[in-house]
């Protein structure tokens, strides 16, 4: 078991969070949180290289560095690992977040019980991504959850209880249907006296959930990983909770965990129920396209910088859904690379409000104004993921939106030209018309917010970014800009996880 | 008459036994030394503990012409209820060794040994009349338990509520009974399956929602449960954790002995409708009262009532995963009400206060007893990596086996009432780490055995779950049960 | 041609880019300065090499010499994101007639302007501008994206590059980002164009949905050997009969290939401004002059003509986009020319004609066909692009010089500056005879041959440009005159006397007068054709004078002249005619004046519409309903636990009876059930 | 007239619905307990009459009774000593006034 790679990701951060637990003042925990997240991020770094190495070498199983142990056995509930291409994708992203993310909350309250959440957080979501048996992941996703509400409500700003409250019973409530779907899928996962199994290779190979059965539990399943990524009309907890976050957990929340929801909707509702995904697919089409356009017209005229931007998330990992509904290899391939350019880039976004916001704490944009001039580094930065957010060539936002368009025009004309309708191409006229209200709403607060007159007197004696916050940002900035430029590589080790397994059951 | 069956009994011998050290021991002991009563009690009870571990298990027997029997499943019920025990006597030392508890420290202990075997009777009778008799048993002298504290008038008002309201029931249930027995002619339970055959006619169907009903009340099952909340507020800290555990506990597991042993052929076409009908008000009916609750104890009773629903879903499974499922939401369930139970004791025997807003910013004065409180909370609300997040899971699984759309409404319904469950169970959370008002509670230490009990209790929820150990050794005693024969 | 060049062309601006971004700031504004002028400098030499050795080397990648025909080649073409196994979008350097010239006018243009800021960016006492480095960084960024979208191998490299160029004019607009108009004026440019993107990224979806690839060669042209290809009708034919064979080949009564078309022609609508999308580049004028000089008169905003130029053989296939071009453009040049003579500000009145000048691009691009004279008006085109770019920076960096004199966009703080600014005044002169047409500089040849085109289309769009013609000699003498003669000039009390600038800013005015001069004698016709076939058999420095069909050649002139004269008349000295004018025709004039309120309804539309409401009840929407629905779900739960708290009433009596109405419903609805 | 089991049954039903509306309607909690005791003797004279019309070679019922009729005695008992407790506590005996404990 140990032998794994891939369980050190969830061994980790429980070690820091025992770490944690020991350490005697703030200075051994803040050493701590980095050394933790570089291991991680060097593990994942190595993890990927290792990955990348072993296809080269022709391997073309569809899950590598796999392992299965026994947990339950009666219930043939195993703690299962591997990962593709996606998931590393994810881990990687993760750890780039989780490692931000220390520093940005470097001179945080009580930060041995801060960074205990944290880590309790980021081990659910580790544990989440490497997983292949529905229950462990499951299980980890819940662990992911259920810190937001300590982290929001002890450490949070402004309606801080009831936004946590909300949040946290909302995703709940996803995952309540989200529970029942999976006990679900695994009273279907064999054929007729077959062994039962949790494990989603074992599923998808088996290929045992009758279509009826898929029409009752794929809608309960996406719906349930769709609240978690935010899709219309399940999306409310995201402003709120975003809006009373404190720094780091915005950036883990909006940058790994809405990806949960995209994820899960990808790995486990789609991957297993392909038939059902096929033929209803038009109901999420819908919900979703209407997510994009709608969270960026509400982002247009939102004051506050977090609802902005939580209205910015909606639409964008609405985009996320959207496409995996598409199914089609581009435009999935494409989802998978908004998940990892939104995560940066909204991570980016919400480190670099809250370090405004410690300056100035306000984050109403009519208060402010001109801040560029007072602290340039920030103003560069949020100009930056300002860029990302709508679509900059050379930044991550553009490549994931142009795989995303051009798969879902193929998968709109495909149907289009096959008489199957023309509601794809119709979504995705109108998903492409978001880049320009993301135009609108990214623009209106770079040009309040940083531009123009100083708003504020007391502004004027504010300082820059300190060391620990540059490197924060910098480390966005540069994972950003490297999505952005060599998407190719990405886009390869994400591409190869779309197996024709996926696309067997519907005759793609 | 073959003395050698009483060896079948050794559980209850053993529980008898204790019983009577105790006894002797209150009676005959200097006074000085009756501050070891709970003491005593306690190790002597571990020590019970450990031994019905070892050498309970002596299979599957039937014993007086089959109006008793065991096996591992009982066996292993009768453990699990040891253990909760233990935690309770540990928690309760404190509460006894009190000034006001100095005449009757000896007959708390007795009379809770007492119940305990009513209890096991109640596991192992295949005869109504030894389930009455259990079932009376561990009913009646909990009015006493629940009117010990002599100085407090909720106590009294509890201990009549509970009595009153208990052989109202037991009246109905006998009610019930005597319809079953006119129209079986006989009280053994597999006689009664055998004699009925599987024709259902209405007085069948009230006979049968007349046991539900005399048992339900012992599971606080809605609309039976009206005194669940009283007499918790009521009763003195200790017996309402012993009273929403234990006494719960035993219930659950005989509802499903006599459900499924007596009545199994009528399960698709009567009780498996009640028990939906039941599981949805309990678990629904629960959670809104709970809501708006502001004493912990009462907060704590309607919590439990609507836990006594998700309990009940392990029996409309009706097959062994169910049980293993249920006799394991038992045991987690044990673990985290009696370490909230354990913080709530530990509290008010030092300062007396119960309502949640005293409980504000307690994290900044007593840290650790708002963690043990805390990971009580997110076990009961089902949060993993805490063992209540298996044991729900389980549960579902199980309910779910059964396979038909009904079941998914049902296990949908219950689900969605997590949400609500959740709620609740946050807001004690948001009361002891977010509220910023002044803390209530001055930091104080707590006592050895309280501190003792809620380690006990928080391992356990956090070990349950993630030793499988734990769940695969009740359904190895589950594995191949001959209980449900009868299900049609 | 081996690719080290063409490599070092585009990566010398982006490192230009990333030094003076990422560090300019610890430099010294001279050696920033220096810095960004000299790569600038090195640019445009290798890109001299690059165009000379393309147009003149007579290598066989290059030109067929046996046809007359000059190539397409491919430099290099590297993978950059690979969407499906077809749809590759690559990154390279297409080296053809239209992109060499490009790579000639941007890196000219773009050193001049870094030249020239090293004067224009310090005021009189020689204190540098706030963000000097800054400015040359963005200078770079743009001048690298400019260059990538014109040497791009495919139609979304053109894409990237496109979105590049509109960030780095936002980023330079809004240069001065405390002034709320600079600030404003810049997120205005940048949303109109990004409207106009989503119709270019449409019609790209489209035409690669189609047509299954995204590269330029597969639309127009034939492989003639490895990397190396010809423009051909045929290809393009081969791709309208794909569409036409496919499952779906109409859209709501029109082609598909007429709808991509048409959607991408929108991208260049907004990028170069023409109407209706044109409203954000005289507020553009709000950056700083150099980069009016160099993005909003030179070079990006010729980007939309190049784009139509680069598809032109697709075009050729459907008749009705190139007339819907025809008459955007006409009514651009049109609109674009009546208000440039009633506006104050110099700038924009520059800008307004800028609008007018590729207007004429597109008309002539629209009118051309190959039939008449092996696709003169596409030549035409192409030619005056160039030339525009000259005279049109010349008069910008005029501009600038007499801004930066005199602190004031309005000619009203102007007025006879002829004799303390005599270079400037020159030079000015100079680019106005240019625009207006007037031989033998740089405009009469190029506008010349477009009226030719345009003639030989149809009569109707003649006559019509032939007045716009007019109307640009008539407005911009009038500018000219405005500034330099009038009246005499007043010096405020306390300030010096305004005088030319220093060499930094002379010598590139200087320069740029020179080829304003003689960039007419340049033999387009020999150089950039449709199809890269050579029109004449030889040429020499006469060639275009030769060619001259002074039919054309003289009504045109004539209208200038009539024009200048009127002009002269008018403004030459202060005199009440203007203002008599303005009281003829006050409606007309208003109009004019307040640009037929195009600005006016845009802000209806997004202000009124776009935010009030949609934006607005969606939010209200989503916090009352969605999230109310929410909220409101919570209440009646909380509701509900109220209301059926009488339940538990605290009486036994109570409780027992509902226990036995439960355990009596329960039987009577089972046995009821059952039977 | 040959006496049936209905002719024990009615009665019993009676005594026992007696019984619970005594239980609902009585204020007193010493009456209270008496109309509990009916209900429970209701049920003694069910288990009688059944064992005795329709399984007459048993004793299954009778054995039943007794023992309902000792635990309703222990019942009783226990029952009267919290009265009294409660009486001491508040000087009360009307059950309506024992509701300090709601909602």
């Amino acid at each position: 078991m140990f032998s794994n790679i891939l369980i050190y990701f969830v061994i980790i951060p429980l070690l820091m969070l025992a770490g944690f637990a020991l350490c005697r003042n703030d200075k051994q925990i803040r050493a701590v949180a980095v050394i933790g997240s570089t291991i991680l991020i060097a593990m994942s770094v190595w993890l990927l290289v290792d990955y990348l190495a072993l296809r080269q070498a022709g391997e073309t199983a569809e899950m590598l560095f796999t392992g299965s142990w026994e947990w339950f056995g009666p219930l043939n509930i195993c703690l299962a690992v591997g990962v593709d291409g996606v998931s590393i994708a994810m881990i990687l992203l993760s750890s780039i977040i989780v490692f931000a993310g220390s520093f940005a909350s470097w001179k945080i309250d009580d930060a041995r019980h801060f960074f205990m959440w944290l880590l309790l957080l980021s081990t659910g979501v580790f544990g989440f991504f490497i997983s292949i048996d529905l229950f462990t992941m499951f299980m980890f996703y819940e662990v992911a959850l259920i810190p937001m509400y300590l982290l929001i409500g002890v450490w949070g700003t402004g309606r801080k209880e009831y936004s946590a409250m909300k949040l946290t019973l909302m995703l709940m409530g996803g995952s309540a249907f989200l529970m029942l779907s999976l006990i679900g899928i695994y009273y279907h996962s064999a054929p007729e006296g077959g062994q039962l199994t949790w494990n989603i290779l074992e599923i998808a190979k088996n290929d045992a959930i009758s279509q009826g059965w898929q029409y009752f539990l794929f809608p309960m399943c996406f719906v349930g990983f769709g609240v978690l990524g935010a899709m219309f009309p399940f999306h409310t907890w995201s402003p709120d909770g975003h809006a009373c976050a404190p720094t780091a957990v915005s950036m883990l929340h909006a940058g790994v965990l809405m990806k949960l929801g995209g994820y899960g909707c990808f790995r486990v509702a789609m991957y297993l129920m392909p038939q059902a995904a096929n033929d209803l697919a038009w109901i999420f089409l819908i919900l979703t396209g209407i997510s994009v356009v709608y969270g960026a017209f509400s982002a247009c005229v939102q004051t506050d910088l977090k609802y902005i931007n939580a209205y910015s998330s909606v639409s964008h990992c609405g985009m996320v859904l959207f496409a995996i509904l598409m199914i089609n290899t581009t435009a999935m391939t494409g989802a998978i690379m908004q998940m990892l350019s939104h995560g940066l880039m909204t991570a980016l976004f919400f480190a670099l409000i809250g370090m405004i916001y410690g300056r100035t704490h306000t984050r109403d944009i009519r208060l402010m104004g001109g801040l560029m001039k007072i602290m340039p580094f920030l103003g560069v930065g949020y100009v930056i993921a300002g860029m990302a957010s709508l679509g900059l060539p050379g930044l991550s936002g553009f490549v994931a939106e142009m795989t995303i368009f051009v798969g879902s025009f193929e998968a709109g004309m495909k149907d289009f030209l096959a008489g199957a309708g023309s509601l794809r191409l119709v979504f995705t006229v109108i998903a492409c018309a978001s880049i320009v209200i993301t135009a609108v709403y990214i623009l209106r607060v770079v040009g309040k917010l940083l531009f123009g007159p100083v708003q504020d007197e007391h502004h004027l004696q504010l300082t820059d970014a300190t060391w620990w916050e540059r490197l924060s940002v910098i480390t966005l900035v540069v994972s950003v800009a490297a999505i952005g430029c060599f998407p190719n590589f990405f886009e390869s080790l994400i591409k190869f996880t779309f197996s024709p397994e996926l696309f067997r059951a519907i005759g793609l | 008459m073959d003395y050698s069956q009483f060896l079948a009994m050794r559980q209850e011998i053993g529980v008898l036994l204790v019983f009577l050290l105790v006894f002797l021991y209150d009676t005959f002991m200097p006074k000085k030394a009756l501050n070891a009563t709970a003491g005593f009690t306690a190790i002597l009870f571990s020590i019970f503990t450990v031994a019905s571990f070892v050498w309970g298990n002596v299979g599957t027997v039937d014993a007086f012409a089959g109006m008793y029997s065991t096996s591992p499943v009982c066996s292993m019920i009768k453990n699990i209820l040891n253990v909760g025990v233990v935690i309770v006597l540990i928690q309760s030392v404190r509460w006894t060794n009190g000034d006001m508890m100095v005449v009757r420290r000896g007959e708390f202990y007795e009379l809770l040994l007492v119940t305990l075997f009513g209890m096991y009777l109640m596991i192992s009778a295949r005869h109504f009349l030894l389930f009455v008799i259990g079932l009376e048993s561990a009913s009646l002298p909990l009015a006493a338990m629940v009117a010990m504290d002599k100085n407090r008038y909720e106590s009294h008002e509890a201990a009549i509520k509970y009595i009153l309201t208990a052989v109202f029931s037991s009246a109905i249930f006998m009610m019930g009974l005597s319809f079953v027995y006119g129209l079986a002619g006989s009280l053994y339970f597999e006689d009664i399956a055998l004699q009925l055959g599987s024709q259902v006619d209405t007085l069948l169907v009230v006979a049968l929602a007349f046991v539900i009903a005399g048992v339900g009340f012992k599971l606080s099952l809605v609309p039976f449960h009206l005194w669940t909340a009283d007499v918790y507020q009521g009763a003195p800290t200790s017996v309402t954790s012993y009273l929403s555990v234990i006494s719960k506990g035993a219930a659950a597991f005989a509802f499903l002995v006599i459900l499924v042993q007596a009545f199994g052929q009528f399960y698709s076409a009567a009780w498996e409708w009640m028990l939906y009908a039941l599981i949805i008000l309990t678990i629904t009916v629960g959670n809104l009262f709970a809501i708006r609750q502001k004493n912990m104890k009462r907060f704590l009773a309607f919590s439990s009532i609507s836990q006594a629903g998700y309990i009940m879903l392990g029996v409309v499974g009706c097959n062994e995963m169910g049980l293993a499922a249920m006799m394991y939401y038992i045991l987690v369930y044990i673990f985290s009400n009696l370490a909230a139970f354990g913080v709530i004791g530990a509290i008010e025997n030092q300062t007396g206060k119960v309502d949640m807003t005293d409980y504000n910013g307690l994290s900044k004065t007593n840290p650790w007893l708002a963690c043990a409180m805390m990971l009580a909370m997110f076990s009961l609300a089902g949060i993993p990596p805490f063992a209540g997040f298996f044991s729900k899971f389980f549960i579902f699984t199980s309910a779910i086996n059964q396979g038909s759309i009904a079941i998914y409404v049902l296990v949908l319904i219950a689900l969605i009432n997590t949400i609500a469950s959740l709620y609740y169970y946050l807001l004690v959370v948001k009361a002891m780490y977010i509220s910023p008002e002044e803390p209530q509670i001055a930091t104080f230490r707590s006592a050895l055995s309280e501190r003792l009990g809620l380690w006990i209790c928080v391992g356990g929820v956090i070990a349950l779950g993630i030793v499988s150990f734990f769940y695969d050794a009740i359904l190895e005693a589950t594995a191949n049960s001959p209980m449900f024969a009868f299900i049609g | 041609m081996e690719p080290v060049i063409p490599i070092i062309i585009l990566a010398l601006p982006l490192t230009m880019f990333l030094v003076l971004g990422l560090f300019g700031h610890k430099m010294s504004h001279p050696l920033a300065g220096v810095l960004g002028t000299a790569g600038m400098g090195v640019t445009m030499v290798l890109a001299y090499i690059t165009a000379f050795t393309y147009f003149f080397s007579g290598n066989p990648e290059f030109i067929d010499a046996d046809a007359h025909t000059r190539l397409q080649s491919i430099i290099f073409n590297v993978d950059w994101l690979a969407f499906t196994d077809s749809l590759v979008l690559r990154l390279g350097f297409l080296l053809d007639p239209i992109s060499a010239l490009l790579l000639v006018v941007i890196t000219t243009i773009s050193f001049m302007v870094h030249l020239y800021s090293n004067g224009y960016m310090r005021d009189h006492h020689g204190v540098w501008e706030k963000g000097f480095q800054r400015f040359y960084a963005f200078l770079s960024l743009f001048s690298f994206s400019m260059l990538g979208l014109v040497v791009a191998t495919n139609i979304f490299q053109m894409y990237i590059f496109w979105e590049l160029v509109g960030a780095s004019s936002y980023l330079l607009i809004g240069f001065y980002y405390t002034k709320p108009s600079a600030v404003s004026a810049s997120k205005k440019a940048f949303i109109v164009t990004r409207f106009a993107d989503l119709g270019f990224l449409l019609g790209i979806l489209v035409l690669s949905a189609y047509t299954g690839t995204f590269n330029f060669t597969d639309f127009t042209s034939t492989e003639v050997a490895e990397g190396v290809y010809r423009v051909s009708e045929g290809t393009a034919e081969g791709i309208r009969a794909m569409i036409q064979n496919s499952a779906a080949p109409m859209f709501m009564g029109a082609s598909v290939l007429t709808w991509a078309l048409v959607l991408i022609f929108m991208g260049g609508m907004g990028k170069s401004a023409m109407m209706p999308l044109h409203i954000w580049l005289p507020d553009a004028m709000e950056g700083p002059t150099p980069v009016s000089a160099l993005i909003h008169a030179a070079t990006m905003v010729v980007a939309g003509v190049y784009l139509v130029a680069r598809l032109f053989p697709l075009y050729l296939m459907e008749e009705a986009a190139l007339n819907i071009i025809v008459v955007v453009g006409a009514l651009t040049a049109l609109y674009a020319a009546m208000v440039a003579c009633t506006q104050i500000d110099i700038k924009r009145v520059l800008a307004f004609s800028t609008i007018s000048q590729i207007a004429f691009m597109m008309v002539s691009l629209g009118v051309a066909r190959p039939e008449f004279h092996h696709g003169l008006g596409y030549m035409a085109s192409m030619f005056h692009l160039f030339t525009h770019a000259m005279f049109k920076a010349l008069l910008f960096l005029c501009a600038g010089a007499l801004i930066h004199a005199i602190g004031s966009n309005d000619y009203t703080a102007m007025h006879g500056l002829r004799k303390h600014m005599p270079i400037t005044h020159i030079t000015f002169l100079i680019g106005c005879l240019a625009i207006a047409g007037i031989i033998p500089f740089a405009g009469f040849f190029s506008k010349d041959e477009i009226l030719t085109a345009t003639m030989g289309h149809s009569m109707l769009w003649y006559v019509w440009m032939s007045l716009v013609a007019g109307l640009t000699a008539f407005y911009m003498f009038r500018l000219y005159y405005l500034i330099f003669w009038w009246k005499e000039h007043k010096v405020p009390e306390g300030h010096h006397a305004p005088h030319d600038q220093p060499w930094t800013m002379t010598l590139p005015l200087v320069i740029l007068a020179v080829v304003s001069c003689f960039a007419g004698f340049v033999p387009f016709g020999n150089l950039v054709t449709w199809n890269g076939e050579e029109m004449f058999d030889s040429v020499s420095f006469f060639t275009n004078f030769k060619a001259l069909d002074w039919s054309v050649a003289s009504i045109s002139l004539a209208v200038a002249v009539v024009a200048i004269l009127i002009a002269t008349a008018m403004y030459k000295k202060e005199n009440p005619l203007p203002a008599k004018m303005k009281n003829a025709l006050p409606a007309l004039w208003r109009w004019c004046h307040h640009r037929f309120y195009w600005d006016e309804l845009y802000m209806f539309i997004t202000h009124k519409i776009i935010f009030g409401c949609i934006s607005k009840p969606i939010a209200w929407f989503d916090r009352h309903i969605v999230d109310g629905t929410m909220d409101g779900i919570a209440y009646v739960v909380q509701r509900s636990s109220y209301a059926i708290r009488s339940l538990q009433s605290g009486n036994i009596q109570r409780y027992v009876w509902v226990y036995l109405i439960g355990a009596l419903l329960l039987g009577a609805v089972t046995a009821i059930c059952l039977m | 007239m040959e006496i049936t089991m209905l002719y024990y049954l009615i009665p019993s039903l009676i005594m026992f619905c007696c019984g619970v509306y005594g239980f609902i309607t009585r204020r007193n909690m010493i009456a209270i307990l008496i109309s509990l005791e009916l209900m429970l003797n209701s049920v003694d004279i069910n288990f009688a009459v059944f064992n005795r019309f329709l399984f007459p070679g048993e004793l299954e019922g009778m054995f039943f009774t007794l023992f309902a009729i000792g635990i309703a005695a222990a019942e009783t008992a226990l029952a009267i000593a919290i009265i009294i407790n409660v009486f001491r506590v508040s000087e009360k005996i009307d059950v309506r006034d024992v509701n300090k404990m709601k909602f």
